[in-house]
């Protein structure tokens, strides 16, 4: 595949945007995972003490 | 059956865990195939050259962008009217979705720009829109982060996104007004002559399709995200008062 | 005019804080709330006067009828002690404003401060003057929130009195207070109508 | 309605009350310019109209954290919800506030700062006459920003955040104006668009700021 003298123009469009959305979803999928713990354990404390 | 069912937090927590995985693979494989096949396999433009592969990724994130305002705009009336809980969350879930979608629509319109118009950033309209559109997120966002009380913080966003919307609207009619810009017309359109052709539209339509099904994964999956985290803080606040 | 609360539940930061509150206050009579601290007395003060929705429940005789005096007094420092007083006054719209201003100075001992600016008041004068503000609004219903905080001994009888006045030419009041006042009226603990904690398994719109 | 415009004009006239200081800070941002783009007159001259804008603007906003958060601090708005007066009129009330001790002394200001930035001849009237109907769209959307953000600790910021964006089509008609009005160029589109925005923002916003504060009070 030939992208000629817009190489650099093309890939560079494609490297930002596939970072970012590569990025948004990492970053969801890590708070998601963080805040489930969370709630667990205080799911769980609160059935303790109640 | 009524939708207004899933309107409950648990009831909306199960069955998104059940789509997920579902809605996940499909946003992961149709963006996959849209892009291979926007990327590998398509010719050059005669005018653009290569540079005609960048539409795969600027159209289809310009339009969520939009779109994402869109569904916010949506959720926020629903929170409104009937007050779900879910609307509000899954509003507030879309907000940071759409301001990256409306950067990649930025960075590609503006990388693009580069060799076609000559310059980085030119104040076209459409580029203005997307940027006061950006500043729109900003603000919505930001001010869900600084209300500590959820049910404030659901309703002046809601208020905000509504007042918000019909300024973005004048916006854009005051930046078509004040430059009428170097931007191509639309890049599909059912009734124009000029329609690109059928071997970039095909995967486009892929990428567009890929990209709303992204968002989707997006917002669900954030949207139950918000809504732990609310059940968390109510939790919290419970265990204070019992002291 | 009665106030009469039914039923009455009430939240703070979307959690319920005390539930099924009932009771009527008729005209002549003061009604004194009494319950440890955070049990929502301003909470409830605040439902009543209008500022935030009940979570359920009713409250009636409460429309346009309410003076509300806060822990802040909403003073502007740069006014002076009358221009403060009149202000208020013109915004609830009585009538003879002038003479309202002056019995509410005379009422509450500033007639000598009347001309100094706010700023230059002690805590306990600018708590007088916050005070003296509930007459001039014309209101049949008082509430306060803790009216005595930073009052000297003489000051709280002094102000005993003037809500003792108000009771008997057929006004009411609703008092969050810890001392006695010596007021007729009821008093109403709140301790009992604190809202029991919910099940953790119920996870509903509230999310508890 | 008509004590509570008294009082905030009362206020802001009074020792610390902060006016003239929108004026002053309008009067530093014109002066700077020169000094940052070079003195040459037909250059000045050019980006007057815009310039005024901006600083009008910018000394707007920066007054706008004064409108509620005083009022707010020491109670007072608590009080006026309670009093006989609707919410949308005491919004409204403190938008005119803001705009006679604001805005209003910016517009009388600007042609003599339109002097020190050589504006040509044609454009002093309607630089006047697009603020003059351009700054209470500014007052009343700079309200609800305020309403929206009075609670808030540290506010100022996400004051600005909020209402920059919302202030777009009113800065692009306003300079618009200004801008055709110093060319000699025909100003009746913009002029009619900014009257639109000012008159639209006046009759629907202040029961949006209303609802916002309602929601901030409780």
């Amino acid at each position: 595949m030939e992208l000629g003298k817009y190489a650099d123009t093309v890939l560079s469009t494609y490297a930002v945007s596939l970072a970012l959305l590569i990025g948004l979803v990492v970053w969801t999928i890590l708070r998601g995972q963080k805040i489930r713990k969370e709630l667990r354990k205080i799911e769980e404390r609160g059935h303790i003490d109640g | 059956m009524s939708f207004w069912e899933y309107a409950n937090p648990r009831k909306f927590l199960t069955t998104s865990e059940r789509v997920l995985p579902l809605v996940w693979g499909l946003a992961a494989i149709t963006t996959l195939v849209g892009l291979v096949w926007g990327f590998f396999f398509t010719p050059d433009d005669f005018r653009m050259g290569s540079t005609v592969k960048i539409i795969f990724l600027h159209v289809p994130s310009a339009l969520m962008a939009i779109n994402a305002w869109f569904m916010m705009l949506l959720a926020s009336i629903i929170w409104i009217v009937r007050r779900h809980h879910v609307s509000a969350l899954a509003a507030k879930a879309a907000a940071p979705v759409g301001a990256i979608m409306t950067v990649i629509a930025l960075v590609t319109g503006a990388i693009w720009g580069q060799p076609m118009w000559g310059t980085w950033w030119e104040w076209d309209p459409r580029l203005t829109s997307f940027l006061v559109l950006f500043l729109f997120y900003l603000g919505y966002i930001a001010l869900w982060e600084a209300i500590e009380d959820p049910d404030t913080a659901a309703d002046l966003t809601s208020i905000l996104c509504l007042v918000g919307s019909v300024f973005a609207v004048l916006s854009r009619y005051a930046v078509l007004f004040w430059n009428q810009g170097l931007h191509q017309g639309a890049s599909l359109s059912l009734d124009k002559e000029e329609n690109i052709a059928d071997v970039f539209s095909n995967p486009l339509y892929v990428c567009m399709v890929g990209f709303a099904l992204l968002f989707l994964a997006l917002v669900l999956y954030r949207t139950g995200t918000e809504i732990r985290l609310r059940r968390m803080k109510a939790l919290i606040a419970r265990e204070r008062l019992e002291g | 005019m009665t106030l009469t609360v039914t039923d009455l539940s009430v939240t703070r930061g979307a959690l319920p804080v005390l539930s099924g509150v009932s009771f009527a206050i008729v005209p002549g009579e003061a009604l004194i709330l009494r319950g440890p601290n955070g049990i929502g007395k301003t909470t409830l003060l605040r439902t009543v006067a209008g500022l935030q929705p009940a979570y359920a429940g009713s409250i009636a005789g409460a429309e346009d009828q309410i003076a509300y005096a806060a822990h802040a007094d909403g003073l502007k420092p740069t006014l002076s002690t009358r221009e403060n007083l009149k202000f208020w006054a013109q915004i609830f719209g009585v009538k003879d404003v002038t003479h309202r201003v002056s019995e509410a100075l005379a009422d509450f001992d500033l007639e000598t401060l009347a001309d100094r600016p706010a700023a230059n008041l002690s805590a306990g004068q600018k708590r007088r003057l916050g005070l003296a503000r509930l007459g001039v609004t014309g209101r049949p219903i008082w509430i306060m929130d803790e009216p005595t905080v930073s009052l000297d001994t003489s000051s709280v009888q002094r102000f005993a009195e003037v809500v003792q006045n108000h009771l008997q030419s057929g006004g009411s009041a609703m008092i969050a207070t810890h001392i006695d006042l010596g007021l007729s009226g009821t008093e109403l603990d709140l301790t009992s109508y604190k809202t029991a904690p919910q099940q953790l398994d119920d996870f509903d719109g509230a999310f508890l | 309605m008509i004590a509570l415009l008294y009082r905030d004009l009362q206020l802001a006239f009074r020792a610390g009350g902060g006016f003239g200081l929108g004026l002053a800070f309008f009067l530093i941002v014109v002066v700077l310019v020169p000094f940052a783009v070079g003195p040459q007159s037909e250059l000045l001259a050019r980006i007057a109209p815009g310039v005024l804008w901006i600083g009008a603007l910018l000394a707007c906003l920066l007054s706008l954290d004064r409108v509620l958060a005083l009022d707010w601090e020491d109670g007072s708005l608590d009080l006026l919800a309670t009093a006989p007066l609707p919410l949308e009129a005491i919004v409204t009330m403190k938008s005119c506030a803001h705009w006679i001790t604001t805005a209003l002394p910016l517009v009388v200001i600007s042609p003599l700062l339109g002097v020190l930035l050589h504006l040509p001849g044609g454009g002093y009237l309607w630089l006047v006459i697009s603020l003059l109907l351009g700054t209470p769209a500014l007052s009343v959307i700079g309200t609800f920003g305020a309403a929206l953000t009075v609670g808030l600790k540290r506010g100022g910021l996400l004051l600005s955040l909020l209402v920059l964006p919302l202030y777009v089509p009113t800065l692009i008609f306003g300079a618009e104006v200004a801008r055709r009005g110093a060319a000699g160029l025909a100003v009746e589109t913009p002029l009619l668009m900014l009257a639109g925005i000012s008159a639209a923002s006046l009759a629907v916003l202040p029961f949006a700021s209303a609802a916002v504060l309602r929601i901030n009070l409780r």
